[in-house]
């Protein structure tokens, strides 16, 4: 959809869209959000873009192929799941560290890890199917 | 509360199972959008309801104080609906390759695997 | 310059969207944005934004005016028994050139009494306004034209 | 957020004692698996590498299987709960013999097919995800063999159902499109269906684990529709493991996509099916199925004679196997039906065998055609006179399927029809043994057009390889093995039969204080 | 007193929210074509979800959620007129002409 | 003794009726068209009264996280508008005869179907 | 003496050692490799004879190894007289059978496979005579069944052959499957699983409730076995094998099978009168049509055949007889008919070998070239027609002293064995006499007389038919008496001898070769009324087949398309119509319907508001006439649902709701775009009111479970739990966050694996087109769609 207005505003929205991802994706584990919904709604966002500037725009701006970061995502959460092998418990249980950064507590865990991992599946699939159908409307 | 839920239920599951049985493939995807609301809002109903409390522990609290909804269902019906979503997503493309390749949206007009004049085997030896 | 601007000002709004106002989450929202705003580098050339806050600060407080008259000019319209409209498409030709103003101008109309942006021509000079009182075009667009179009020119130039 | 303050009792929420390491074997396989997939997922550009990365993956998950089956026959059942949450509040796996030996044999098959797929599945289908596919794929497989919780059973089930979606379509031809669409509404009904069983489960017991349901669904009986929940679980079952009346997703889909993924299937997804059915069914609702028997025995009888005739009426080779398919899921609905050791015993025994033999057999549809021209009977001939060592390759395949000695068929079926003169079902050995005769027929008749019958037209000489052969010979040696020599299995099925019947070791092994609230 | 005052600034904010809602949808009922339902939708629509968010930052108290409720109204803002805009250029590229009561149209002769 | 929390419940019934209302209406469009514009206009209407709805329940329930779900709900609703958008454009001239669009894709076109959506 | 377990384990493996070597050895040594392969049955041979006197003496021998212990079933053998005969039988004719083949396929390409196959059926036939556990004894039944498949479809180029092939193992496969069911009857009967142990369970046997059908399901296998008629007709198509096949799949070895299975079980299941009606019955009817349809044929090789049709008929007739002469008569024929028919077929070999054709009618005058042949033609001809004094003498004279009696059933059989013994008789000699007489005819070959290795194997076998008579009292104590005590389960002595005896049956003896003298005579002309008879009596059985098997191929084909008619509506249909009967008929059924809920009272107003819109939402997508009005009403009830949750405390279901109903419309959008489609309802009315009366009926049994369901008391230990601990040790505030990537995070990773894999398959549905995979085979860059 090659209109001015839409390609102008669409960076901006896209930016916006994926900052907000990222906050539902941390604070989900407090609050309704999580790597699901953030993903959805980072997707969404480069759909966005997608559609004002074209899918090669996006492909240019991910860098990797969506589905590689859908790969990596579940790579992660396997491997957060998988890390309670070094510490001697079974798989999937939720490891804490508090390391200090900068003089303030800053709690990380495999849990997260986990959940930045579905956030990335999410992001890369729906992306990539997106995509697909976006680039066969221009073909 | 959980008699209305289950009535409605119910009609989630008619309206849906009235559009899958329809010969024409978009009306089936309508179908399947449909049955997974239908059998989400049967898990919800299915772990009891409790009204607008959500099991989101208050701070300064350590666990959810009583009367609030359950959770599990919740989680259990988060993964459903991502599973069914992708179903339908893919089942979309699907159709859309089908009536591409298949000229069709008529199911019964689909017969490439299950053609009507699929030949016998040789009877002899 | 544009982006460094544009990337603090997404990190104030993550600051207040957290919630958090601390220096920590000011870095980490800047670090945010600055990731996010790498998905989409392109569109940020060159230009500065800075000086003009002050000009932009005022555009917002016209527009925000503005909405709220056109919100209730809509409602009385369409409240009103007898609904005399003359609606129409009128041509605006436009003064601004670049993306940014003729995007930020058509969206203001939208956003105004009556008016309501369609399109812009492929050679950029004119933009297609919806109005639901078009029965005088040139008044309109004399009042595009003094309004926002000037405050823009003012702000982003 | 600051680490905990608050005191809180660990005990009583968490496994407190030390994870052996020995206990990671029931749940690596699932890992690896997806692990693997998401790296197959990065690399899909590397077509070479991926394909090397799949083989050598699919040959460790056998072996981690078969490492598993080892420590669960020795041991009995192995049970960890994720996230170290006590059972039954986190998702246990729980490995007991049945499982162990079905995702052994399952990734004996998958292995084979990987194999196969060197040779069959072109640069498009490795493209666009063979591999990565094939490795969730079997993810879903063997997460659905290991699990010990109900909806964790159902997100496998998904996992393996997408991936099957995914691996039906590669390639896009007419054909596998419409098979793809009837395969996919309809399987995604069965599971529905599945999910909805499994809500109604959680609203009647309040848990989602197979242990803890197992010692419950004894006490409820009665105050709460079993009755029903069990009959939702049958349908929703057999659809997935492709039960008369409700089989005809498989013959309208199986045929269509490439022949690796059409033996992939038959040799694993209506495995699943009867293996969900058997484990919630007999192990889980065991009161319910007994009520239930006489419609089980029913649907086998029918399943194993429509198979069977299926059989005989289809000119593509393939479409006779997927036949072929159903008929042995009667033969393992029948054992469900029956319900005593020896019925059980005879559907786990015929669900290993049925895997690795209908695996084999899809993978020569692939080598007859590759070698014939084509998979229609009605042009294919001469293939005895081309090879003789690949007819006996076929023979020894037909054999088995239509349970004849000294092959791995024959066990299971002898099993199933002891089992059900001894119930007094007559009917059913009857159904059985008529169902045996038919398909003998029918790949009779195979043998005679297809290989023995002179070539319509001369043969090229086929260029042997060894990524069609060895795979395809491999399963054949495990067919003649398990039919030779068949002590290890039928101790180890009955075993497995016998833990289902009897699940104190299996609810041991999650409860291992025997305490369930 | 305050307490008062807020809840009173917070009903009616609400009553007057959803009264432009209200009146949104009317117009939407109402209006005679496409183009002229659109002005509805787009000031009268966002104007009123605008203030019942408004609303709740208002009575949450909490600097967070008032901060929430306002990116929220933004990003309407930002999205709304883009919205209108593309459907209303889509409508009239695909030939939905302006209703009969219309007096112009410049876009018909390009 | 009128409670504060007490005029805030009763205006945020009042707004739920309001909007209730304001739904049906908006529904009715979405139903009655009679251009598939039209429908696509009211649904974006109805994400609007949606995302309000729940700034209501936010009130009258105390549980303001729900805003959030609003803010998402106006994110992905403009998605759907765009993508509703490009419904529009891509279907063609609704004026032009309807072969020229149809035969897109390659598709045989159906004999009883109607391209009007 | 050597071990004899190990021994007779080896000699029980040395025929699956021959067929390993065989083609490795033809190979090498060509044809002259039989020599070298006949050694293998010659070993298992002498090992058996090395037993016969032990065996002789009344023991018996028994020997295994541990098989499969958990189903109780070891590898075990058990040995008396009359698996003794057998095997020696079956290793002995095996050895000539080879040496003859050696000769006979000389120079054929597939020599090497042909002796694969002889040696896996000897080793099969072995198994069968020698088995001791049930299940083993099954399994070598069906591998004799398998393998003469591939023995009789070896000249596979033939349709004929392919035909007989086919008949023969679905015939004997068939049955085999019976006899499963009747030996699995039988364990559930006795509770035993050998042999061995069942000889002491007769009465047990006799007096069960299942006896009748154990006795029809054994029969079954036997009588296909066996070609008892009507199941008689594969074997005389089996002659579509090479000669060496035929002489020993018919002489002594496949359908003997069944008679050895009889003769086995006489004493357990005998004596009852069922098996007295049943054998003999069949028995007798199979001689009289065997023999006849012998009459009518003039291929050598099938006239033959339709005599060994008859002779099984006879054997079974007099195994159902019983009487201690009539099991003795049985034993004798049993090793007469063995040796003589043996030593026939092969020479009808040797004449098709020599000459090229096996017409009768186109041979004569072969004798002078090939006198030898001649001599020993005649020589078996004789044992066969019942002559002295040769060894079909004495099994014809105990034959009749077994029938005769006084009662009208003894004097029937009687008759019925005269006629068939004389028709017999004129068969006998038209395949050893007209080839060789008369004027020589012209044949296709020159006829030479054959090749040693040709003429040993009958010469022999006709030599012993001489011997075993003269001899006669040697042979019954080595053979015949140990035979007849076994099939008797008594001890008994068999005194016949070719010393003079005068009486009825030495009279029935010559009424029967002069009734046999006067058919030979009258051949052609007994020919041509047999003929016009079996017109008349319409096709038999061997018609029966081909019209069976094309039928049931049609029947298949039918009832395939009508359950698998390739159209989804009726395979979701019947899925619902599944459906429907699940959730209906049981809570009816086991009483598991609700009990009537209280209305609930405090459903508030915008609740009510919610359930409509819904409501509405669905009846809108139903009613639809357009896809967008379709879509968008799917998005309205998509919306409700996420209120529904919003207003029961699920925040974050109703987030994801909102999120993923949104996004379900977009792409329905974006597909819809693309697809130029109505998603109006095109049924007719009827179907439209059954397809309503089916979802409503649906929809219901949905309600009533779920109500039945939340009407049990809840079990919320679950979720106490999860509330208890999700901030304390998961530190999670939001409990249903915590769940899902922490106390049941495992179902998470399975959800985002089915969502990377969507990405995946969407993908490669939208971008591979058709026929990419065959463009790529062709080197075509542009099969695939779009780079990435
Ligand atoms: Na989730
Ligand atoms: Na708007």
């Amino acid at each position: 959809m090659n209109t001015l207005i839409f390609r102008t505003v669409a960076p901006f929205l896209t930016a916006l869209m994926l900052l907000f991802s990222v906050f539902v994706l941390l604070r989900g584990h407090n609050e309704p959000g999580g790597g699901f919904i953030g993903g959805l709604i980072a997707a969404s966002g480069l759909a966005i873009f997608g559609i004002a500037r074209g899918v090669a725009a996006v492909r240019r701006a991910l860098f990797f192929h969506p589905l590689s970061i859908a790969g990596c995502g579940l790579f992660l959460s396997t491997a957060a799941g998988l890390l309670s092998i070094l510490v001697g418990v079974p798989f999937m249980t939720g490891l804490w560290i508090y390391p200090k950064l900068l003089g303030l507590e800053v709690p990380l865990s495999s849990v997260m890890l986990f959940d930045l991992g579905v956030y990335l599946v999410v992001l890369g699939a729906i992306t990539s199917i997106a995509l697909a159908l976006e680039e066969k409307e221009m073909g | 509360m959980e008699p209305l839920l289950a009535i409605l239920v119910g009609l989630f599951f008619a309206a849906a199972i009235y559009l899958m049985l329809s010969r024409y493939s978009i009306r089936i995807m309508l179908g399947i959008a449909i049955l997974g609301n239908a059998v989400n809002l049967l898990i919800f109903t299915g772990g009891r309801l409790t009204r607008a409390v959500p099991p989101i522990i208050p701070a300064g609290l350590d666990a959810l104080p009583a009367g609030t909804a359950n959770p599990l269902p919740q989680a259990l019906i988060l993964t459903a609906i991502v599973i069914s979503f992708s179903f339908l997503a893919f089942l979309l493309v699907l159709t859309y390759r089908a009536y591409q390749d298949l000229g069709t949206d008529d199911t019964s007009e689909m017969r490439a695997a299950e053609p009507d004049d699929r030949p016998l085997p040789p009877l002899g030896y | 310059m544009i982006a460094f601007l544009f990337n603090l000002l997404l990190a104030i709004a993550w600051v207040t969207v957290t919630g958090s106002a601390s220096l920590h989450n000011l870095v980490f929202g800047f670090l945010l944005a600055a990731l996010a705003l790498a998905v989409i580098r392109e569109p940020f050339g060159g230009g500065g934004y800075l000086r003009r806050t002050r000009l932009v600060l005022s555009l917002m407080g016209l527009f925000l005016k503005e909405l709220s008259l056109s919100a209730w000019k809509v409602t009385l319209t369409v409240l009103s028994p007898d609904m005399k409209l003359k609606p129409g498409i009128f041509a605006f030709p436009l003064t601004v050139t670049s993306d940014f103003e003729i995007t930020l101008l058509a969206n203001l109309i939208t956003l105004t009494p009556g008016t309501l942006s369609v399109d812009v021509s492929t050679d950029r000079r004119t933009l297609y306004v919806h109005a639901l009182d078009c029965s005088d075009p040139e008044a309109a667009r004399r009042g595009i034209a003094n309004g926002f179009e000037r405050k823009i020119m003012e702000a982003f130039r | 957020m600051a680490a905990p303050t608050a005191t809180v009792d660990l005990a009583a929420a968490l496994v407190t004692a030390p994870v052996p390491l020995g206990h990671w074997p029931a749940i690596l396989p699932v890992a690896h698996c997806i692990t693997l997939g998401a790296v197959l997922l990065m690399v899909r550009a590397y077509p070479r590498l991926q394909a090397w990365l799949a083989i050598s993956g699919l040959a460790g998950l056998a072996l981690m299987d078969a490492a598993l089956l080892a420590k669960v026959a020795a041991e009995g059942p192995l049970t960890m709960v994720m996230g170290r949450w006590l059972p039954p509040f986190g998702i246990a796996f729980t490995v007991d013999l049945f499982g162990a030996l079905m995702a052994f044999t399952a990734a004996l098959a998958g292995l084979a097919g990987g194999i196969y797929a060197l040779a069959d599945i072109g640069e498009s289908g490795r493209r666009y995800g063979f591999f990565p596919l094939l490795m969730l794929l079997m993810a879903g497989v063997t997460g659905a063999f290991l699990t010990g919780d109900v909806f964790n059973l159902y997100v496998w089930f998904e996992v393996l159902l997408i991936s099957s979606f995914g691996l039906i379509i590669l390639g896009s031809e007419r054909q596998q499109i419409d098979g793809a669409l009837k395969y996919a509404v309809l399987n995604l009904i069965a599971t529905t269906l599945f999910l909805v069983g499994v809500g109604i489960l959680y609203a009647i017991f309040g848990t989602l684990n197979m242990a803890d349901i197992a010692g419950k669904a004894r006490d409820i009986g009665g105050t709460a529709p079993l009755m029903s929940l069990a009959s939702l679980f049958l349908l929703a079952f057999a659809m997935k493991a492709a039960a008369f009346p409700v089989n005809f997703w498989l013959p309208a889909a199986y045929h269509t996509p490439r022949i690796t993924v059409s033996a992939l299937f038959a040799g694993l997804l209506t495995k699943v099916g009867i293996y969900a059915l058997v484990r919630v069914m007999v192990m889980l609702l065991p009161a319910e199925r007994a009520e239930l028997s006489l419609l089980i025995a029913l649907a086998a009888a029918a399943t194993i004679l429509v198979g069977a005739l299926g059989a005989l009426a289809e000119n593509d080779v393939r479409r006779m196997f997927g036949h072929v398919v159903i008929s042995g899921i009667g033969n393992m609905l029948a054992g469900v039906a029956l319900g005593n050791a020896g019925g059980i015993g005879g559907a786990v025994f015929y669900a290993l065998h049925s895997m690795v033999l209908m695996t084999a057999l899809y993978l020569a549809a692939g080598e007859i055609a590759r070698r014939g021209g084509g998979f229609c009977l009605s042009d294919l001939g001469g293939l005895y006179r081309q090879s003789g060592g690949f007819a006996a390759l076929s023979l020894v395949l037909f054999l088995a399927a239509c349970g004849l000695p000294p092959f791995s068929g024959f066990w299971p079926k002898v099993m199933l029809v002891k089992a059900s003169l001894d119930s007094g079902a007559w009917w059913l050995a009857a159904a059985i043994l008529a169902g045996g005769f038919l398909t003998t027929v029918a790949f009779g008749r195979l043998f005679l057009l297809a290989y023995w019958r002179p070539a319509p037209m001369t043969l090229a000489p086929s260029r042997p390889s060894w990524r069609t052969v060895l795979p395809i010979a491999a399963l054949t040696v495990l067919t003649i093995g398990f039919g030779i020599l068949p002590e290890r299995l039928l101790a180890l099925s009955q075993a497995a039969a016998a833990g289902l019947a009897d699940p104190q070791a299996y609810l041991h092994s999650v409860f291992p204080e025997g305490g369930q609230r | 007193m305050m307490a008062y005052l807020l809840a009173a600034v917070t009903a009616l904010l609400l009553i007057a929210g959803s009264l432009f809602a209200l009146a949104a949808a009317i117009g939407l009922v109402r209006l005679p074509d496409l183009y002229t339902r659109m002005h509805s939708a787009s000031k009268a629509g966002t104007v009123g979800s605008g203030l019942l968010l408004f609303a709740a930052g208002l009575y949450s108290q909490d600097p967070a959620v008032v901060a929430r409720a306002l990116a929220g109204f933004v990003f309407f803002l930002l999205t709304a007129p883009v919205s209108a805009h593309l459907l209303a250029r889509a409508a009239h590229r695909s030939g939905h002409d302006l209703g009969a009561i219309s007096v112009r149209d410049d876009m018909r002769n390009r | 003794m009128i409670t504060p929390a007490a005029i805030v419940a009763v205006a945020s019934s009042a707004a739920l009726v309001i909007l209730g209302l304001a739904l049906l209406l908006t529904v009715w469009r979405v139903v009655a068209g009679p251009t598939l514009p039209d429908r696509i206009l009211a649904l974006d209407m109805l994400t609007g009264i949606a995302i309000g709805f729940i700034a209501v329940i936010a009130v009258k329930t105390g549980f303001f996280l729900y805003i959030d779900i609003a803010i998402s709900l106006g994110l992905v609703g403009f998605l759907a508008t765009v993508a509703f958008a490009r419904f529009v454009l891509s279907r063609g001239n609704i004026k032009s005869p309807p072969s020229a669009s149809a035969a897109k894709g390659g598709a045989k076109r159906r004999r009883a179907g109607r391209t009007e959506g | 003496m050597a071990d004899v377990t190990a021994l007779t384990f080896l000699a029980l493996c040395l025929p699956l050692a021959g067929a390993l070597a065989a083609p490795l050895v033809i190979r090498i040594l060509g044809a002259n490799g039989a020599w070298l392969l006949a050694a293998a049955p010659l070993f298992a041979f002498l090992h058996f004879l090395r037993l016969l006197p032990q065996i002789a003496r009344g023991q018996t021998i028994t020997g295994g190894y541990a098989w499969v212990p958990s189903y109780n079933l070891s590898f075990s053998w058990f040995l008396d007289g009359l698996s003794l005969a057998f095997a020696l039988l079956i290793t002995g004719i095996g050895t000539l059978i080879v040496l003859y083949a050696g000769a006979y396929l000389r120079g054929h390409g597939d020599q090497g496979r042909f002796f694969s196959f002889i040696f896996l059926f000897m080793g099969a036939m072995l198994g069968i005579v020698v088995s001791d556990s049930f299940l083993m004894f099954f399994i070598f039944w069906e591998l004799t069944s398998i393998t003469s498949f591939l023995l009789i479809g070896f000249d596979h180029e033939r349709e004929a052959a392919r035909r007989a092939a086919l008949q023969a193992l679905v015939v004997t496969g068939g049955g085999g499957l019976c006899l499963l069911a009747g030996l699995l009857v039988l364990w559930n009967m006795s509770g035993v699983t050998q042999m061995s142990q069942l000889i002491g369970a007769g009465d047990l046997l006799r007096e069960s409730p299942l006896y009748l059908a154990a006795l029809i399901l054994v029969l079954g296998g036997a009588f296909t076995k066996s070609a008892q008629f009507p199941f008689h007709f594969w074997l005389p198509n089996a002659m579509e094998a090479p000669t060496p096949v035929s002489a020993y799949l018919h002489s002594a070895t496949m359908v003997k099978a069944g008679v050895y299975l009889l003769m086995r079980l006489n004493p357990v299941m005998g004596e009852t009168p069922a098996w007295e009606i049943l054998l003999p019955f069949f028995g007798g009817l199979t001689l009289v049509v065997g023999t006849a349809l012998a009459i009518r044929q003039t291929d050598l090789k099938l006239k033959l055949a339709y005599t060994t049709v008859s002779s099984l008929g006879l054997l079974v007739m007099l195994i159902g007889f019983g009487s201690d002469h009539a099991v003795e008569a049985a034993a004798l024929y049993l090793v007469a008919h063995s040796l003589f028919k043996g030593a026939l077929f092969m020479v009808a070999g040797i004449i098709d070998h020599e000459t090229g054709t096996r017409d009768i009618t186109r041979l004569g005058g072969l004798g002078r070239a090939m006198p030898l042949t001649w001599l020993i033609a005649l020589a078996a001809a004789f044992s066969m027609a019942g002559l002295p004094p040769f060894f079909g003498f004495l099994a014809k004279e105990e034959i009749y002293a077994a029938l005769a009696g006084g009662d009208i059933r003894a004097i029937t059989f009687t008759a019925i064995t005269v006629f068939g013994n004389a028709l017999m008789f004129a068969v006998a000699f038209a395949v050893a006499l007209k080839p060789f007489h008369g004027r020589p005819a012209q044949t296709p070959k020159i006829a030479h007389e054959a090749p040693i290795l040709l003429w040993l194997g009958p010469a022999v076998l006709a030599v012993l038919g001489l011997l075993s008579a003269v001899f006669a009292t040697f042979t019954h104590a080595a053979l015949s008496s140990p035979i007849a005590a076994a099939i008797r389960g008594d001890p008994v002595e068999i005194a016949i001898s070719l010393a003079p005896h005068l009486g009825l049956p030495l009279a029935l003896s010559l009424l029967t070769a002069l009734l046999g003298i006067g058919v030979y005579w009258q051949l052609d002309r007994a020919r041509f009324w047999m003929a016009v008879f079996l017109r008349a009596a319409g096709r038999g059985p061997d018609h029966g087949f081909d019209l069976a098997m094309s039928g049931l191929v049609r029947f298949a084909g039918r009832l395939i398309r009508f359950v698998q008619p390739g159209r989804l509506e009726i395979y979701v249909a019947c899925t619902f119509l599944c459906l429907a009967a699940i959730l209906i008929i049981p809570p009816i059924l086991y009483g598991e319907l609700p009990h009537l809920p209280a209305w609930p009272a405090d459903v508030r107003l915008h609740e009510w508001a919610v359930f409509l819109i819904a409501a509405f939402g669905l009846a809108a997508v139903l009613v639809a006439h357009d896809r967008l009005t379709a879509i968008v009403s799917l998005g309205i009830q998509g919306f409700a649902v996420a209120v529904i949750f919003l207003l029961f405390g699920a925040p974050d279901l109703s987030f994801t709701q909102f999120m993923v109903e949104t996004l379900s419309v977009v792409i329905l959008a974006l597909v819809m775009t693309r697809l130029r489609l109505s998603p109006d309802d095109r049924r007719p009315p009827g179907r439209r009111l059954f397809h309503g009366a089916l979802a409503l009926v649906c929809g219901l049994g949905f309600s009533l479970l779920l109500l039945r369901a939340t009407q049990a008391p809840f079990n919320d230990a679950l979720t106490a739990f999860f509330n208890a601990y999700s901030k304390t040790i998961a530190h999670g505030a939001n409990v249903v966050n915590v769940i899902i990537v922490d106390f049941r995070g495992t179902d998470t990773l399975g959800e985002i694996a089915v969502v990377a894999v969507t990405g995946l398959a969407i993908l490669a549905l939208i971008r591979i087109r058709a026929g990419s995979e065959r463009k790529l085979a062709a080197n075509d860059p542009d099969a695939v769609g779009a780079g990435e």
